[in-house]
This record gives structure tokens, C-alpha cells and sequence, in this order.
């Protein structure tokens, strides 16, 4: 048991938060969402030379070879930039699904998303149906399909690999409330025979790694919040006094820090479970991290809201864009009451039985 | 002990239904359905037609030209509002400066304002806040200083709530700063936000919607005849303005209209159909604590700290009911849209706004004293806690 | 609308109370439960005497002929005093059954009962069949079922009036957590040819009153454990100041205040809802009465005591005993979870249309 | 980072799990599984069965008679007792007094203790808290005046959890009521049960048990080798006393047993199950919390305050597992019961005690420094609050 990082995370660590703190304030967040894509291609590219998009993916397949702890590492610092560039659609999510289904053309398809040149996304909530050799179906939210040119299609266990401009194919992007894109997708006789089609388990393997970055992204916009918030009420005064001052806040602030320390067990529970061999154990544990994710950052969004009062409704202060994140967070790759009744359906943890009986 | 209402208060009732089912403009009604924020045209449009009602002043006595309601009238009708849901009479005209005028005004100032206030000819803005006097709101410091017929005034106020439509703003200025307690120098001066040197600066919220505002007073002159009540005598002004009208406080109605479309978004999703009745509940009940309420304060004067009990309850099950609604909606709420999205197809439930409302919302626990400072008082007046 | 109490409701609230301030102390009802029976056959008397246990029946049946605001006043000073004698079981649970479903012959059943000579209880909980002209089955946690003589035994939509003694009737008594007796019943062919039969609904009606009267129990119950904290909070000095100076405890004694005023106004709103004669709109407001004290009752008792500390557990302050009894009044005659499921299944009391069309 | 045992970790639970099934008596077990207080005899029993393997005083380091367990294996240890479920070792004896004896006790306090302390041949009870002194322990009242050989002692000691089981007692006394500081006046002693003076009063719990009573000191006569550490400076070693051994504060193998018994009553309802899976969820997470404290706290000395993190949401997750077994038990749990009642056939599970664990859990938030103190040493010390 080892809770340190390696040197070379520690590494990692250093270069993307002073990436962050230099280049992420929320200012300059503003101006990446105004630029006609929603995000900023100049960032988009200092992640790629950074290594951060190769970053989970294996040296066979021309990545970094790196696992759960580093995709962490990046994820809070996101969670803490409030990051708008598409890293968690088409590193994590899409990304992830074709280096487990996409057998021995994985590599290839591969380069141009590691290469930044290629924006992928996964439509985690497709409901399609093949004809023949064609799909049909829609799907709804699709994390960055507003600037995809590549879209993973879950259909039965597997997926299919579809370009953008595939016949049949509309795609209706829009902005998502606390930052980043999307896309609804509607299929009709989308012709199949040049789609690639990813193996089975591929999605369900990505989705838990998209769980396990936002995971680490909450736990960086909590913990950024909580932070936000102390200050706020070590320097507020009212009355004569800061208002930190006042038992009922300091109690409220501590309260706070209980779930963003929870949060960020959970973000290092999903780290190390990304390692896990056996499907259901992480199954479970992938359940409960999201659910208490969910209900963390509620919380603790909540709260800072509160403790922060008129100006934490601001779009001019940036912990209500902490807020709101957090509150799509909490709303993304299944929410807390889908997770728990999931949770309860794997059996939970703990069986009934005897503990001494095992 | 009865809880039913009199024959003529449910008749009431069904004639305010009625008014507003023949009488609100179509589109108004589906934005506030949808959870969109009118226009100014159409909020001033909607007061304007409950005005000629001799209903756009519940709170009004007759003389003063209100309807001269009843304390359960005015219950009923705002209920009615809330529920239709119908845009509330632009409350900063007629909760606050109108009863404040009624009050403390001259015959000259009831004269010039009252008819018009009433009218929604002029648009108020509420001039409070501060950047350092939030809670704390004795701590403000914009100055007013007297120079002949005008007091000259300058500071830097801060969410005036639709000011950008205002005309004129009611505020609390310090004209006396070497009073002893800080309560004592403050005056309340009614400010024309045309005069030189306001300038008013739009804040935008975490909903994404202009609503509240930053106001600059540089050297403004206002009139002398512009003071309510006597000079450096305006907290007290303040204290009657803050403790008035409390009337509806809890916002069940709103609240009811948000269970309405819970309902029609879970479908038959029994977990979110049980959270709703679990906010039905508590909310059933709460309508009980504020017809108890109600019912006390027909028996006296002055603020009743058990306000404080409503507002503390009734934001919790509003903000409750938000978040479900949020879940009932799920994923596809976090498209953004705005306001001035085209009107959908009639049946078609409008998801545009849940996640911006229920962002929003957050701060109803925060405005008109905060829920923590709702605690205190219940603490100090209510349980002598010290 | 009206929310004062008449002079005939205040006189009766005055002489119940001072019943319970003169004869219902801690010790005096520690007394009182260390007799045979569970509970005083004195204070029953006097119980009897002041006209109680006639209250809610009819004239024509030979009582007082009051309603529900009248039960109210007793339960909410009972709920204070934490009375221990058959009250709700025999005379408003058991009592309303026969009076809603006795017929013609209810008068003559209520007499002895009204006169506290024969204590009756309602197996709310009962599983029963009739086989013949006989009736098996088996009941669990009779309220007041350890001493009562006649048993109400639920069946269908009616109800069959038993004797104790009934051939084949089995009476395991016990008593309870929080006060009171119980029993569980095992019927084995018990026949059914001496038995009465109470109408259809009768049970229903008599569940209803029983809510009524736990709603204001709980609510003496909560506003005693109110005024015991915050005299607590006053009195109780630590770190040289009184610990009531604490605004994080101030703080949790207001929360405890609102929800106080919500227990008041639930018990208020089941005393008027008695007489409303339409059934759907009685049942839907009674799952929300008992919904409502249910949770009311668990965040006032949790509180009460965690205010209190170490004492708050103890057997010596009356705290510990309000406790119990709010966590039993939560549990009996349908759980909080139970109560809103059936709200949500009776469509709750706002539909979904459009309020306007209605 | 890694959140693995080592294999021979691995090898250890194992172990403990095989010790405990093979050596724990089955009504002893049995008694612990249902909820209830075990005998004295059978505490005592189970502690000296440990005490034989070596493993009765978990923290205790090799060369004080302790396993020399590393932290890990400390809470591998515990947290298997706690699932088994065992009974842990006498935590006054083991947690308490052992640490500090060996901290600030004399060679001959040691001998004369040690031993019989792992062993259990001395019970000890903790005589901290009194009527006025609670969580402000300094302000306690109990006297003690120096008279040649000895001190002799008067005062009331309340909350001495299993007292009527115990021989000794350590508690704390006022030596020096002069002193500038009320912390500076107050010696550790401790006192032998069956001298003169020494009265033992049961108090009744609400869960009907008696498990804690007051001690009431009548001119007790103490010799002067009962002191521990130096005289008026019991406040350092209370200070040692309370922030150590804090492995399991958050106590979430018994929140696993409960988690069973839960599923086993809640058969089919989804609604429990659900509720179940919203303790679970939460009680996984907070074992990585656990571990990752642990971690921290193997390379630091001095009490670290974020076991207060632990007990908060540890409290926080019994009592919920707590109150959903009464739900899933349903009305049934309010038979009363008492530990003395017979045990029932081996596959029913028994709810006489569910009830009253439910009522005496709510103590868990109180006692060891509630959550209201666990709250403002988290605001204080980890965010800077003041």
C-alpha cells in the first residue's frame, strides 16, 4: 500500500498544473469558449506536445503506456482549470474504446487522436439498431460531438466507428451548461460495410475510465472551490469581522472538506480500479465512485455557493462556474440514482453473508 | 379550528383563476411555464392589465388606491399567480417602495409616485446592497451630502435586480457619517437613474441572464424632495420596507408548478415519482404553517419572526423540487439555451431552463436574508437563544 | 378560516394538561409502567372520568360527540406527558372501528369501552384468511394487544370483532421500546359464528384517526423535546459560558423549530381531515401527515439528544424517553417510505396537468 | 501509488479471520453478531484467548509486551474483529492506559501493570468526564490533596463506561486549584476501585442497558505511586491519551456487519436495498480515506487531526446503517428485548437489540469528542478558521 506518487508523476503533475495556473485562468477560459469551436486549438496542441493525449494509451499503440494515476493527475488539474478542450470524449472515452476494441488497427486509428488532429466522441447513450448493413437510431449528448470527426456508436457489447460525414449521419452540436460541447446524433441507414466495428466490452471499459476522469475533475473543482471558499470567508468581512468568524460557516466549511476528501479517495479508488483484472469488481467499484462523486460534489458545489452568497451567483466569480460543472459532473455517464440502483443489482460489497463464513 | 375558506373566498379564488386564464397574453404565460424570465413589454403589459383590475397593488390599502384585500385575499391571489403560473406584480413597485411611499411619504411624493408606481410607468430598482454591506447592510457607505436643494450623492451599490429596466431607484445613502452608531446617519432617497452621473453596469449570473446590476452614483444631485422620511432617519424607513409584506413568502405556488413538471418528465420513473411526493408532502404541510401564520398575523403588527420559518422551509422544498426537476430532465437539461429561444411546439415540456433555474435558485437560500440569518433570528427572537 | 381553539376546546386543553403536569412526571410514569398491567388503572379512571374516552364518539353511541381538533388536544398533551395507557388502541383505533363499522349494535359495544371497564385493540398489521366459518391467520405488534379483551382482527375491507378468550385466538403480549404494550396474534381456525362484523371501510376510517392521534402525540412530544433543549442550551455551561452561545448549536435548535411547526401543522391538518368525506382526498393527506412526522419526528429526536449530549442517552432525562417514543410513532401504522409510496401511487396532490385548466 | 496489501498483509488477515473462527467462542460470537453486550466472562475470556497469540494489545510496541504490529496490520486486525464480528479488546485497558503507562509510567507502574492490564487481570475504567466538565474536560472539579504517602481524592466522576466491571480506575484530579491556567492544576491517578470511599452507581442507557455509571470519590485515599507522570502536569498526558491510537476511529468494519444484516432483512424491497447501496458506496470510499490516512500518519508523529475526517463520516455511516436495519426490521424491532434473552435458532435473526442500538448509537456523535468538536477541530486545524 502506497499512497505517494512516483517521481515521474510527480513530474506530470508539476507540468500540467503549471499549465494550467499559467495559461487556464477564467478569463482566458472565456476567451477559448468564444473562439468558433468552443475551445482552444493553441491549448488543445501544448496538451499534445505535452504528451498528455498519448498519455493512456500503449507504447505498442504509440502511446505513453501510462495508466489510472497519471490519467488522474491531468483530470484534477482539468477539474481545477474547468478545461473545455475536448480531452475526456476523444482521449478518454473514444480514445480508450478503440485501444480495447479496435484489435490490430487500434494503432493506426489511433495516431491522428493522439496527434490532436482527430477529435473522436463516444455516444455513451445511443439507442441505434443495425438493418441489414446499416444503423439507424439516435443518439443524445454525445460529449464533444459538436467538434468530432470521429464517433463511436455503442451497439449491442461493441461499437461502431463512424467519420462525421457518414451518409445518413446529422449531427446537431450545441454548448453544454458548465463548459464543453455535444452533439445529438440521428441515424438513418447510416451505411455500415466501411465502419469499423470495436470488440465487445470495449465501451463498457472506456465508460468506466471516462468515470474515473471525472472523478479526478471533481475532485480538482471541489477541492478549487473549498479552497475559493476558506479564503472568501478568512477575508469577507461583515459586521466588523470576517465572516469565518461565525461557528455556522466554519462547521459548513468543515463539512465540506469531509465529502472533498471522500471525492478524492473516490478519484484514487477509480485510479487504481482502471488496473483491476476482474469485470464486475470494477463494475461495482466504478458504480460507487460516480455515486459518490455525484452526491460529493453537490454538496460541496452547493455550499460554496452559499458561503459565498450574492457573488457565488456570478458569472463573473468562478466558483459558480465551479458550480455548474460540477453539477454536469454529477449529471454525465450516469447519475448518482442510476449508479446506487446499478450498485444494488451487482449485489453491492458486502454480501449477506457471514463475514467469518468467507 | 377551520381550515376551509369562506364561501366568497373561494368564489375569489376562481374569479382571479378566471382573470388570468381570459386575460394573460398567451406567450407570456408559456415563458413563465417554460421557466423563462418575460420581457420588460410583457411584464409591464401583464401589470398593466392588473391594473386596470384594481389588482396590481394587493397589498395596498383602498385608499392609498390598492384593492384593499384581505390578508387571505392577498394569500389567495398570489397563490393563484404562482401557480398559473402569472408574472407577480413587479415586487420592487409594489412590495417595496409603494407600502414605504404609503407610509412615509409626503402628500407631494404619494402624489407624483403612487399612481404610476402602480401603473409600472415608472420601473423601480431596489438600491441596497453594497460590495462590503451585504448582510451587514448598516455598513454601506455611499455618500450623500446636502449642497442647498440637492443632496449630492456618490457610491457604488450593487444587484439591483432588473435595473436595466428601472426608471427610478429607491436607495439608502450616508448623510451623516460621524453618527454614533452606524444605523443613525443613513437616509433613504429615491434617485431618477437618468440624472448625470449614474451609470449602471449589467452582472451576469450563473444562469447566463442579465438580471441583477452594479449602479455608480458619481456626484449625482438629487432633490431634497426626494428624501423619504426624515433625513438620517432612513433605517427605520428600512426596517418597516424589509419587515413588510411577507405575504407568500414560502412561494408554494411556484414550488406546486414545479412538482407539475417533475410529474410530466419522470414518466414512470417511480424513484423520481417518489422523491416528488416526498416534496408534496412537506409541502402540503407547509401550506398549513402558512395559513397558521397568516392567520397570527391578522392579530398584529409588525414584523412577525416566524417569516422566518416560512422562508427557511419554503426555499428548501422550492430548492428541492429544482433539483429534481433537474434529475426528472436528466442529461439532455445541459444543453444550452437561453431565454429567447423560439416557443416550442405547445405540448412539447421546455428544458431550456431547468439547469439555468436550478443554478439560480441557489441563491434564494442567499438573497432577502440568508437562511443562515434566518437561523439566527429564529434563534435570538423565537427560542431567547443568546 | 380559523385557527383559534373554541372556550369549550380551551377548557379541555387546560384540564388535560394539568392532568398530565400533576400526574404524569418521569417517575410517576416509571411508576405506572412497573404495574402488572404495563400502565395505571388510576389515571385510566381518571382518564375516564374527565370524559376522554367518550370524546370522539357519537351522542347517539353515548359519547361526547367531539372531533378531531378535540382528539388532537389530548394526544399532543399525551405526547408531552409519553402516556402509557390504551388510549389510541383501544379508544381510537379499536373505538372507531366499531363506531364507523359497529351498525346498530356499535352503542352497546362502546359502552363498556367508553367506560374504560374492557380495553379494546385493531390488528392493523394482521394476515388472515377465513376458511368456513372460521379465521386463521396471524398478526403482529397489536398495539395495546397485551391487555386489551376484544380484538378488531381486519379482513378484506371489514373487520371481525373477537374476544381475547376466543377458542383458537393465541396472545403473545410484550411490551414495547418508547412505552405501551403490544401483542402478536396466531389465529388457528378460530370460529367466526359469535363473532361481529364490522362494515367495510370501517378500518380504513379508524387508521386515519389513529394518524390523527400519533400526529399529535408527536407533536407534544417534539415541542417538550424543543423546550427541554433550549432550556438545556441555556442552562448547561461549558468552556465558561453557556453552551447556547454556540451559533452552531442556535442554528440546529431553529432547524428543529421549523420542523416542530411543520409536526403542529400536519397534526392540525389530520384534525380537520377527519371530517372530510371525500376518501381519496383523507387518505392522500393522511400519508402525507405521517410521512411528514415520521421525518419531523426522527431530525427533532436525533437532535434533541445529539443537543443534549451524554445525558441525552440516559435512561434518568426525559430526552432519551421522547426518543424512543418519536422513533416508535415513525415506525407504527406505516412507515415514512411506506406513507410516500402510497401518496405517490395515489398521484400525490398535484396532478400534472396545467393548474389553469382545472 | 498502490492500494494493495503486501502478500504477507494478505496473509495476515487470513490468519486473524482463521484465528478468530477457530478460537472465538460461539456465544460470544453469536451475542456480538445479534447486537448484543457480551458477559464480562466472556469479554474477558475472548481477551485473554488473544493475549496468548500475542495479539490482545494491537498498539502496543514488541518491547512493552505488544505484537509490534505495523499500522497496517493494526487496522488489518481491528477491522477484522470488527467484521467477524468480535469483540475488541477492553479499549480502556489496551487503547488507553496501556499507551500510557508505557509513555509516562514509572519501571515499577510498569511492572506492576503491564502484564496484567494485556491480560485483562485488571479491568480499568476511565475516569475523565464529570457533571460540569464534559467537552470542557479541564474544568473538572474532582480534588485531590497531598497528605504525606498519599493523595486523598474527592469528587464525581459520570460516563465511566463499564466501571461496575472494573478494578481500577484512571482518572484525572485537580491538585493545584491555584494555578493560573485550569489546564495547569490537573494530575493523572490512578485509583484501585475497592478502597474506602469509592461508590459505583449504575446509570440506565436509553437503550436499557447498564453500561456506564458514575463514581463518586469520598476523601479516597490514594498513595502517591499511583501518579502518573509528574505531578500537575496530567493535562500532557490526557493530551497523549486522547489523540492516540485513532486506527479504526471510523469503525468501518462494523458498519459492514450491519450492512449484512440489513441485506438479510430487506429480502426483496428495492427501496432498502437502494438505501443500502447509498451506505455502501459511501463506506467503500471512506476504507481508501482510511488507508490513505493511515499512510500519512506511518510518517508522522503527534495526533493528526485528520482522524477527525474518520469519525465524522465514520459516525455519520453507522448511524445511517443503523437506522435503515430498524427500517428493514420494520415494526417488529420494537418488541422489547434484552441481551439476556435466550439466543434463538442459529439462521433467525434476532431484533431485540436493533432498536436499542439504534438509540445508543446516536452517543457515537457525542461521546470521544463529538461531532460538533470533530467539526470545529477540522475548521481550526485543517482550514485555518478561526
Amino acid at each position: 500500500m502506497d499512497f505517494e506518487l512516483s517521481d515521474d508523476q510527480r513530474m506530470l503533475k508539476d507540468s500540467v498544473e503549471r499549465l494550467i495556473s499559467d495559461r487556464y485562468g477564467l478569463e482566458q477560459r472565456l476567451r477559448y469558449q468564444s473562439e468558433p469551436c468552443g475551445w482552444s486549438k493553441a491549448i488543445w496542441n501544448d496538451f499534445v506536445e505535452l504528451g498528455l493525449t498519448m498519455l493512456p494509451f500503449s507504447e505498442e499503440h504509440g502511446g505513453l503506456g501510462l495508466g489510472g494515476v497519471e490519467t488522474m493527475i491531468v483530470g484534477e488539474a482539468f477539474g481545477r482549470g474547468l478545461v473545455v478542450e475536448p480531452y475526456l470524449c476523444s482521449i478518454v472515452l473514444a480514445g480508450e474504446a478503440i485501444a480495447q476494441g479496435g484489435g490490430e488497427g487500434a494503432g493506426d486509428l489511433l495516431g491522428p487522436i493522439m496527434g490532436g488532429e482527430i477529435i473522436a466522441a463516444l455516444a455513451d447513450r445511443a439507442e441505434v439498431v443495425t438493418e441489414g448493413s446499416t444503423l439507424s437510431g439516435s443518439a443524445t449528448v454525445v460529449l464533444g460531438g459538436d467538434t468530432a470527426q470521429l464517433f463511436v456508436i455503442p451497439e449491442g457489447e461493441g461499437a461502431w466507428l463512424l467519420p462525421a460525414d457518414a451518409r445518413g449521419l446529422a449531427v446537431r452540436p450545441y454548448r453544454l451548461h458548465g463548459g464543453g460541447g455535444a452533439a445529438d446524433l440521428s441515424l438513418d441507414s447510416v451505411p455500415l460495410e466501411d465502419a469499423q466495428r470495436l470488440a465487445d466490452g470495449a465501451v463498457a471499459r472506456a465508460i468506466e475510465c471516462g468515470i474515473g476522469f471525472l472523478a479526478a475533475e471533481a475532485t480538482g473543482a471541489m477541492q478549487a472551490a473549498l479552497d475559493g471558499t476558506v479564503e472568501y470567508l478568512k477575508t469577507r468581512e461583515q459586521f466588523g469581522k470576517p465572516i469565518g468568524s461565525n461557528q455556522a460557516l466554519q462547521h459548513k466549511a468543515a463539512e465540506m472538506l469531509v465529502e472533498v476528501e471522500q471525492a478524492r479517495s473516490a478519484a484514487i479508488y477509480a485510479a487504481i480500479l482502471s488496473n483491476e483484472p476482474d469485470a464486475a469488481e470494477r463494475a461495482r467499484g466504478m458504480a460507487a465512485v460516480k455515486a459518490v462523486i455525484g452526491k460529493t460534489g453537490r454538496f460541496v458545489a452547493q455550499n460554496a455557493v452559499q458561503l459565498h452568497g450574492g457573488i457565488g451567483v456570478s458569472e463573473e466569480h468562478i466558483v459558480s462556474h465551479y458550480f455548474r460543472r460540477l453539477t454536469a459532473i454529477g449529471m454525465l455517464l450516469g447519475g448518482t440514482d442510476m449508479q446506487l440502483k446499478r450498485l444494488a443489482e451487482l449485489g453491492g460489497f458486502t454480501g449477506p453473508e457471514d463475514h467469518l463464513a468467507a | 379550528m377551520d381550515l376551509s375558506f369562506t364561501a366568497e373566498e373561494e368564489a375569489f379564488r376562481k374569479e382571479v383563476r378566471s382573470f388570468i386564464r381570459e386575460n394573460l397574453d398567451p406567450v407570456t404565460h408559456r415563458k413563465v411555464a417554460d421557466g423563462r424570465i418575460p420581457s420588460k413589454d410583457e411584464i409591464v403589459a401583464w401589470q398593466r392589465t392588473l391594473n386596470a383590475r384594481g389588482w396590481a397593488t394587493p397589498s395596498w390599502p383602498k385608499d392609498a388606491g390598492g384593492p384593499g384585500f384581505s390578508a387571505v385575499e392577498r394569500y389567495i391571489f398570489l397563490d393563484e399567480l404562482h401557480q398559473a403560473p402569472a408574472p407577480e406584480p413587479v415586487s420592487f413597485n409594489v412590495s417595496m417602495i409603494g407600502p414605504v411611499l404609503i407610509q412615509f411619504g409626503t402628500d407631494a411624493q404619494k402624489d407624483r409616485f403612487l399612481t404610476k408606481t402602480a401603473n409600472n410607468d415608472i420601473w423601480w430598482a431596489q438600491g441596497f446592497s453594497e460590495p462590503n454591506a451585504g448582510s451587514d447592510l448598516a455598513a454601506l457607505r455611499t455618500s450623500a451630502r446636502r449642497e442647498g436643494d440637492h443632496f449630492v450623492v456618490s457610491g457604488h451599490k450593487i444587484w439591483q435586480g432588473m435595473a436595466h429596466h428601472a426608471d427610478w431607484m429607491f436607495t439608502l445613502v450616508r448623510t451623516d457619517p460621524s453618527a454614533p452608531k452606524k444605523q443613525m446617519g443613513i437616509s433613504f432617497l429615491l434617485i431618477d437613474l437618468r440624472l448625470p452621473g449614474v451609470t449602471i453596469r449589467p452582472i451576469i449570473t450563473a444562469d447566463g441572464r442579465h438580471e441583477v446590476n452594479e449602479v455608480f452614483l458619481d456626484e449625482v444631485k438629487v432633490p431634497v424632495d426626494c428624501l423619504v422620511g426624515e433625513e438620517n432617519k432612513g433605517w427605520d424607513v428600512t426596517k418597516f420596507l424589509l419587515s413588510n409584506e411577507r405575504t407568500g413568502i414560502a412561494r408554494i405556488g411556484m414550488t406546486k408548478h414545479l412538482i407539475r413538471r417533475i410529474k410530466r418528465l419522470a414518466g414512470d420513473d417511480q424513484a423520481v415519482m417518489r422523491k416528488a411526493a416526498a416534496i408534496e408532502a412537506e409541502l402540503k404541510i407547509l401550506e398549513i404553517t402558512q395559513l397558521r401564520i397568516l392567520d397570527a398575523q391578522r392579530k398584529m403588527t409588525g414584523p412577525d419572526p416566524r417569516s422566518s420559518v416560512l422562508k427557511l422551509k419554503g426555499v428548501e422544498l422550492r430548492q428541492a423540487a429544482s433539483e429534481l426537476l433537474l434529475e426528472a430532465a436528466g442529461g439532455q437539461a445541459l444543453e444550452e439555451r437561453t431565454d429567447e429561444d423560439p416557443l416550442g411546439p405547445e405540448n412539447e415540456e421546455w428544458l431550456g431552463t431547468i439547469m439555468p433555474n436550478y443554478s439560480i435558485l441557489r441563491a434564494a437560500s442567499i438573497y432577502g436574508g440568508s437562511s443562515e440569518v434566518q437561523k439566527t433570528i429564529v434563534a435570538k427572537t423565537l427560542l431567547g437563544l443568546n
